[in-house]
């Protein structure tokens, strides 16, 4: 068994905690039922490292299987580092029409052609999403199975995520999906987090949305029970308050997305003092809101009247666009830039 | 955009409203709901508003006004001003041991400290009374509600031989003294 | 001098650690524990009453709600289609006219008669909704209009997706819920600013297309547990694996894959059906399945086929 | 550009020495040295360093203000001591303006967590002066001129350079003693910025010793105290209401037997104490003080005022901390918080004295309290309080209180009146045990010095006890006169009846109208009863006020209505001539005609008091068992009279039985009794 595998082995026993160990390795079907009940999950980690190690060894277990395993682990706990979103732009019609055994052998070929040393390894999971782990190396060395790249995608839709991709890898795994998704570039649509579910709901349009319709529902109708001897003197802003807010952030649980980063760049316009009016390069300021659950504040700010209605186009973007990256000019006043209708 | 009148409307038999005016709304609806619990022999009416003026379209509804409660979260600079704008569209007569302040989150240590120390010189030039509550935790808001219903029990003149002007005397805000120069 | 009362406070002072509670307290605690079960058994008395009143008051609202129910059901049953849906409305509008011609003066009249126009034009409004047409609600004060399309499959109504366009600028879709493989770009590039109507149209073309093909996977699924299986399918739902097992002695596995290619429609274009033993692919019944398929919903051509026994 | 000597350190089993090679060997990328520090690292975290490694690696680690520097400084974990020279040395670089600040606070944190592993101290002492000032000037604080002259230019050094860590947590200090100074709001996380609680160290230095020397574990945990249970590390980490261990250098003892210091930690008998006395030195952490008894008499016994400074510092930093800064605006739980304050009070009670940190805490806490947060525990507190200049109590004391007192409930009442009557027993208590020294001086420990002369303890007893009969006044009006509240306020004047014989304090008050008459007409025979008591007690001591005028003067005031009193008592109780002209409560005639009560003067007497009304027909039944009707009028007649009276005594009734007693036998005394003596020459009608 070479180094590579025990390093590999060695690493993901750290990283992994030991109850989800436990489950990933029950789901990797290497090891035989005694294998797994000899492990003994109590005992500490180095341990348990080197009697997997042995067992590996009489299993004779290579590289790719142990690949598996951490491809277990991230699929089955995929809130695991920062995942971006990408989005397959212009598709053709066939992209429509693509299967997974043809788009994983397309997808093989095409990053193979880019670059020859690379292990690709995929596989397509109950929910219709495909997983592909991607372990690059040189020109001249082997792949590095250490930081591989995943990748998440969803057939027949046209966003990807993509999680700690190195910048030199990107136009090759952009050109690769490119061709083999049927579609004409991939951009960047400024979204990203931890919560991979979160990032699909949100730019799939999956989370409970809100729109207006002819039947609303009323607030007394929403809370059950309300009690007779409490009454609300502004029931009527309460209830508009409410339903701008749900029909900006949705209903129910909303994506749990962690960030919302906005990048200002100003121009200090104010007469009198001229000093900084002179000045031509623009003021620049970072603005980043953080929560363990963004929207749910965000919804709250404003059901709860602390921000003000209509919610601002820069906070109801997040949601409208599907993106928590923002770079706000002079120019465009207040509004994101490309606002065109290129993303539903 | 009408000012609010305490004298305005008659007094119901063995009824006591109370309005809560303050913008928090998770913490006004959590402490109207102790309220309602914790009165028992006279039926209470709570009516909760985000700001004075209150709309003028239920002003019919609304029945006489005995208390008139002002939540200030010192955590929130809106919140203290939201409040001395309500004040504004208070009839003087309330200003007669019909008014009380509030306030959550003094021992919060990111609250700055002139916050509160304006929010005692608005009290105390109106001779109001200035309740302190604990909002986090249930007991402190049982309690809280406990004190506005003891006000409010007063103040609608359900206790003999006391009226909410009396009382107010006693328990109206006063400038607590500089405690560093005591030595 | 203080340190022989502190001797006094605790016995003797040898080293032990002060934990003897203050002996006031006492009384103080039990004073705050008095207060805190006051207060509960004040709050578990108020509880209860109120209780009881809701428990009245709902009964209420049940009856309430069963006869409304019941006048709903009376009505749907009369009304089924459009006409009459329509032939009721205008008899009530009829009464309505006629019992405000007798009541108002002519200075009403014209009043009355609009705001009868005006409730004409909502019931048909309705009566459209009913049988699943567009919903239009105004938005942003008239800066925006939503669209709700109801999708149905076999007269059961299924989701309702929403479009929301700005009509700020030039009009166009500022928010939606379609699911991201309807390719709503294309279809608003085609005929967006031109027609709405047809953009629309188009749009539930395909969103009912859409839902019926996934609403037959599902009652695939659930008719068919354990004899047929789903063995492949997407998320467009524009292909179909199936997997049946044919009577007879061996009992022979038959694979049927079938292919949507034309999105707007919930039948398939393409059918291949191989089996274990390739006499049976070309025998003739095989090829009538395979026009079954072809021309009704896979649920009911399985259903078809099992009545005449040729699967289990 | 400077010299900067560098090692190459190597390895022994147990501990590090280092050779000096030539200077200006590359740092970055020196595997070398890499692979060493990461040695000495492991060895440091895993066993501590020997005192000369210590000594070595700090003047290492201080000389090149760089990452590794203060890397070095994160694992010097000390495994016995630290020798003294070596902080004195590292003390001069700091004096060398060059270090960078985050070394600097580090340092000064590493100083502050290993004091109590410094060998010995002389030499340090020296310095102290520089070292506190470092971290905060403990002893400026309290000055408010002084702490104008300090806050001030800090604020203004603060808006130049920004937010120095260790700026800001001076800041937060001063904010504890003057918030209106400082009035940048201070980012919570900073708050705990030179506590040695989380410091780097704390937890790696407790691991080394435990492994080192277990008798000194045993010993920690023979004599701390709240904070022994092994689970309370952790939270120690976010919350620091327990209370450290007594610690001092006692590792440094075991080993240079020269010096003659006795540490604390060593004490467990009271003899040992007397024994030692002279050499006992103070623990670095003087909270720890109020673990242990044995601590807490050589703390009553020094009369070291620094002692008491450094105690009440820590006390009034943390109290703020925990409850007038909350990090999270008091969501917290109290168990720990409970338990802390009891520990105060019971080590107040056993000082038989209040902290002055705890007082100036009350004061604050008072005015944003709610009345319901940890209400024992507070009001425990505040009738320890020592007593009160009368010219501060109305603004400090009874404003907050009368504030929450009539918004709270019947149950607060009643505690903040228990709470008084306890703060008025420890008061006169002071007095008694002081009243012999001409000059009274009650607080004589804590850090307030002020000489309370006995006129002004007087005056603000005074006060106290007009104050309480106000708020009782209107107290028991809110409340429908409950007769809790009732009974403990007649507890309070229980007390205030006997200032003059049992705490001989000369002076007598009587209780407000709307005290008295409820009790006289309360519906329950105890409160009843007390009140008899009470005036029996009044009665005892104005006779021998009367007996020495020439020591204190009692006003006719005083005199008259305890007269009026008591007249009115016996008429209603004895001879049934309530309400009628001349016997105290007086009421027109119409006013009774309507109320509609037969002959109403007749209503509150020993029979027909609702107080006695039981007991009136349980004697009734006892007397006449055969009797069908009742005829209450009969027991007044002849003997049975005075049977019923003897009846009632034997009831439990004390009181009455001393107040009639006293009141009715008397001929001859008090200008009170005069009134009564012809009361009872006729009999009952």
């Amino acid at each position: 068994m070479e180094d590579v595998a025990k390093e590999l082995l060695s690493r993901l026993v750290r990283r992994i905690p030991l109850v989800r160990l436990r489950h990933v390795l029950g789901r990797w079907e290497r090891l035989s039922k005694t294998q797994l009940l000899s492990l003994d999950f109590t005992q500490p980690k180095w341990a348990l490292c080197e009697n997997l190690l042995s067992l590996c060894e009489e299993n004779e277990i290579a590289v790719k299987d142990l690949t598996e395993i951490e491809m277990l682990y991230r699929s089955e706990y995929p809130d695991q580092g920062v995942w971006h979103v990408f989005q397959l732009v212009d598709t053709s019609e066939e992209s429509l029409s693509s299967d997974f055994m043809h788009f994983r052998d397309q997808f093989k070929a095409n990053l193979k052609d880019l670059i020859n040393h690379v292990s690709i390894k995929m596989k397509k999971l109950e929910d219709e999403s495909v997983w592909i782990r991607i372990a690059w190396g040189g020109n001249f060395s082997r792949p590095n199975h250490l930081k591989p790249t995943y990748v998440v995608h969803h057939l027949q839709t046209p966003y990807v995520f993509v999680s700690s991709l190195a910048n030199k890898h990107k136009p090759l795994l952009f050109q690769a999906l490119a061709l083999s998704a049927h579609c004409g570039s991939v951009k960047d649509v400024n979204l990203s987090g931890r919560c991979l579910t979160a990032l699909r709901d949100l730019s799939m349009r999956q989370y409970k949305q809100v729109f207006p319709s002819r039947h609303q529902k009323r607030l007394e109708e929403r809370d059950l029970l309300p009690n007779p001897s409490i009454e609300n003197e502004h029931i009527k802003l309460a209830e508009y308050k409410q339903q701008v807010a749900s029909e900006v952030f949705g209903d129910g649980v909303l994506p749990k997305l962690e960030t919302a980063v906005y990048k200002l760049e100003t121009k200090y316009r104010e007469h009198g003092s001229e000093n900084l009016a002179r000045r031509d390069e623009p003021f620049r300021g970072v603005v980043k809101f953080s929560s363990s659950n963004l929207l749910e504040s965000l919804k709250y700010c404003v059901s709860s009247g602390m921000a003000s209605t209509p919610v601002t186009p820069l906070l109801s973007s997040i949601t409208h666009k599907g993106r928590n990256y923002f770079v706000i000019k002079d120019k465009q006043h207040g509004s994101v830039p490309n606002t065109s209708a290129s993303k539903f | 955009m009408s000012l609010l009148r305490p004298f305005s409307k008659l007094p119901e038999l063995n009824m006591a409203n109370v309005l809560l005016v303050g913008n928090d709304d998770t913490f006004q609806h959590v402490l109207a709901d102790a309220i309602v619990k914790q009165e028992n022999n006279v039926n209470v009416n709570v009516r909760l508003a985000r700001t004075l003026p209150l709309p003028a379209e239920n002003e019919d509804s609304r029945p006489r006004i005995d208390l008139v409660v002002l939540i200030v979260n010192l955590r929130s600079e809106l919140s203290l001003s939201s409040t001395e704008t309500s004040l504004k569209h208070l009839d003087t007569g309330f200003f007669l041991g019909k008014v009380c302040f509030l306030v959550t989150g003094a021992r919060c240590t990111s609250v700055p400290h002139e916050r509160l120390a304006s929010l005692r010189k608005i009290a105390v030039s109106l001779h109001c009374p200035l309740l302190f509550t604990e909002d986090q935790t249930a007991k402190g808001i049982s309690a809280a509600a406990g004190r506005v219903l003891n006000i409010l029990r007063v103040s609608a003149g359900l206790v003999p031989l006391a009226t909410g002007l009396g009382l107010s005397t006693l328990i109206r805000c006063s400038l607590p003294p500089d405690l560093d120069c005591q030595d | 001098m203080l340190g022989e009362l502190g001797m006094r406070g605790d016995g003797g002072g040898c080293g032990g650690l002060v934990n003897a509670p203050c002996p006031f307290s006492g009384v103080l605690a039990h004073l705050s524990a008095l207060e805190t079960e006051s207060v509960r058994l004040v709050e578990l008395q108020r509880e209860a009453w109120r209780q009881q009143a809701t428990r009245e008051e709902l009964c209420a609202t049940v009856e309430r709600l069963r006869a409304q129910r019941d006048q709903l059901r009376a009505k749907v049953l009369s009304a089924t289609s459009l006409q009459q849906v329509m032939t009721e409305v205008d008899q009530e509008n009829e009464e309505k006219r006629s019992e405000e011609e007798k009541s108002a003066g002519d200075s009403q009249l014209h009043m009355s008669l609009l705001t009868a126009r005006l409730s004409h034009v909502k019931n048909l409004l309705r009566a459209h909704h009913l049988i699943g047409g567009y919903d239009i609600t105004e938005t942003r004060r008239g800066k925006g209009v939503c669209f709700s399309i109801a999708t149905a499959f076999e007269d059961r109504t299924l989701e309702t997706y929403n479009v929301e366009m700005d009509l700020a600028r030039t009009m166009r879709i500022c928010r939606h819920n379609i699911p991201p493989f309807i390719p709503l770009e294309r279809l608003a590039q085609e005929n967006f600013q031109s027609d709405i109507m047809a953009f629309l149209d188009s749009l539930s073309m395909h969103l009912n297309a859409y839902v019926g093909r996934r609403q037959q996977v599902r009652l695939i699924q659930e008719l068919f547990h354990g004899s047929v299986k789903v063995l492949e399918s997407n998320a467009l739902c524009s292909i179909l694996v199936l997997r049946c097992r044919q009577v007879g002695e061996k009992k022979a596995a038959a694979l049927c894959t079938l292919e949507y290619g034309d999105p707007t429609r919930c039948l398939p274009t393409r059918v291949t059906i191989d089996s274990e033993e390739k006499t049976l692919t070309d025998s003739p019944q095989w090829n009538e399945i395979q026009a079954l398929f072809l021309e009704t919903p896979a649920h009911q051509a399985l259903l078809a086929i099992r009545r005449e026994e040729r699967i289990a | 550009m400077n010299p900067v000597l560098c090692l190459s350190l190597c390895l022994t089993p147990n501990n590090v020495f280092c050779i000096v090679v030539e200077a200006g060997t590359p740092w970055k990328g020196n595997d070398t040295v890499e692979r060493h520090l990461a040695a000495v690292e492991r060895v440091g975290l895993s066993r501590g360093l020997s005192p000369q490694a210590v000594s070595i690696l700090l003047e290492f680690s201080l000389s090149l203000r760089s990452a590794i520097g203060i890397r070095v400084l994160k694992f010097l974990v000390p495994a016995s001591t630290v020798p003294e020279e070596a902080i004195i040395r590292g003390v001069s670089w700091l004096c060398v303006d060059k270090m960078p600040v985050n070394m600097q606070v580090l340092f000064v944190r590493w100083v502050l967590t290993v004091f109590d592993l410094i060998d010995s101290k002389d030499q340090l002492r020296a310095i102290y002066g520089f070292i506190f000032n470092f971290v905060t000037e403990e002893n400026l604080v309290r000055r408010v001129l002084v702490l104008l002259f300090i806050t001030y230019p800090l604020l203004e050094l603060q808006t130049r350079m920004g937010c120095q860590p260790f700026l800001m947590h001076l800041l937060s200090v001063y904010k504890v003693y003057c918030p209106e100074l400082v009035t940048i709001s201070v980012p919570a996380k900073m708050k705990s910025g030179f506590k040695n609680h989380n410091s780097t160290w704390k937890a790696a230095l407790a691991a080394v010793q435990k492994s080192s020397t277990t008798e000194l574990l045993s010993d920690l945990q023979l004599s701390v105290g709240v904070s022994q249970q092994p689970a309370t590390r952790k939270r120690k980490l976010h919350r620091h209401l327990t209370i450290p261990a007594v610690s001092s250098s006692i590792q440094s003892q075991s080993r240079l037997s020269g010096s003659k210091v006795f540490p604390l930690e060593q004490l467990r008998t009271f003899s040992q104490l007397l024994e030692n006395l002279h050499r006992i030195e103070l623990p670095a952490q003087m909270g720890s003080l109020l673990g242990s008894t044995v601590a807490l008499h050589f703390l009553d016994c020094v009369r070291d005022s620094s002692a008491f400074l450094r105690l009440n510092f820590w006390l009034g930093h943390l109290l703020h901390e925990e409850f007038i800064f909350c990090k999270d605006g008091g969501t917290q739980d109290l168990t720990e918080a409970t338990g802390f304050l009891n520990t105060l009070i019971s080590t107040q009670c056993f000082l038989q004295e209040g902290f002055a940190a705890t007082e100036l805490f009350l004061y604050k806490f008072l005015n944003i309290w709610d009345g319901s947060l940890l209400r024992p525990e507070i009001l425990g507190l505040l009738s320890n309080i020592p007593v009160v200049p009368c010219s501060r109590i109305k603004t400090l004391l009874f404003e907050p209180l009368m504030q929450l007192f009539f918004t709270s409930s019947l149950f607060f009442k009643c505690s903040v009146i228990e709470c008084l009557t306890n703060m008025l027993l420890k008061w006169l208590t002071w007095h008694s045990v002081y009243a012999f020294e001409d000059e009274l001086d009650i607080s004589v420990t804590s850090q307030t010095p002020m000489n309370m002369t006995l006129s002004g303890l007087m005056d603000s007893v005074v006060e106290l006890v007009h104050f309480v009969g106000r708020i009782s006044t209107i107290g028991l009006q809110l409340e429908g006169y409950h007769s809790l509240l009732l009974s403990f306020t007649l507890d309070f004047y229980m007390m205030v009846s006997d200032m003059y014989l049992k705490y001989d304090l000369p002076l007598v008050l009587m209780p407000p109208a709307g005290v008295f008459y409820p009790a006289l007409f309360a519906t329950d025979p105890v409160n009843l009863d007390k009140l008899c008591h009470i005036m029996y007690r009044y009665r005892t001591n104005l006779m021998s006020a009367k007996n020495q005028e020439q020591k204190m003067k009692i006003s006719r005031k005083t005199y008259h209505e305890f007269n009026q009193y008591v007249v009115s008592m016996v008429s209603c109780l004895w001879n049934s001539r309530a309400f009628q002209p001349g016997m105290g409560l007086e009421m027109d005639e119409g006013l009774l005609s309507r109320s509609g009560v037969p002959e109403p003067w007749t209503r509150f007497s020993l029979v027909y008091h609702p107080a006695f009304l039981g007991y009136a027909v349980d004697f009734h039944e006892n007397c006449w068992p055969e009797r069908m009707k009742m005829d209450l009028s009969s027991i007044k007649l002849g003997k049975r009279w005075d049977w019923y009276v003897e009846f009632l005594y034997c009831q439990g009734l004390q009181g009455l039985k001393e107040f009639m007693q006293s009141s009715l036998r008397r001929q001859s005394s008090v200008g009170g009794t005069r009134a009564t003596s012809d009361s009872q020459s006729q009999p009952p009608s």
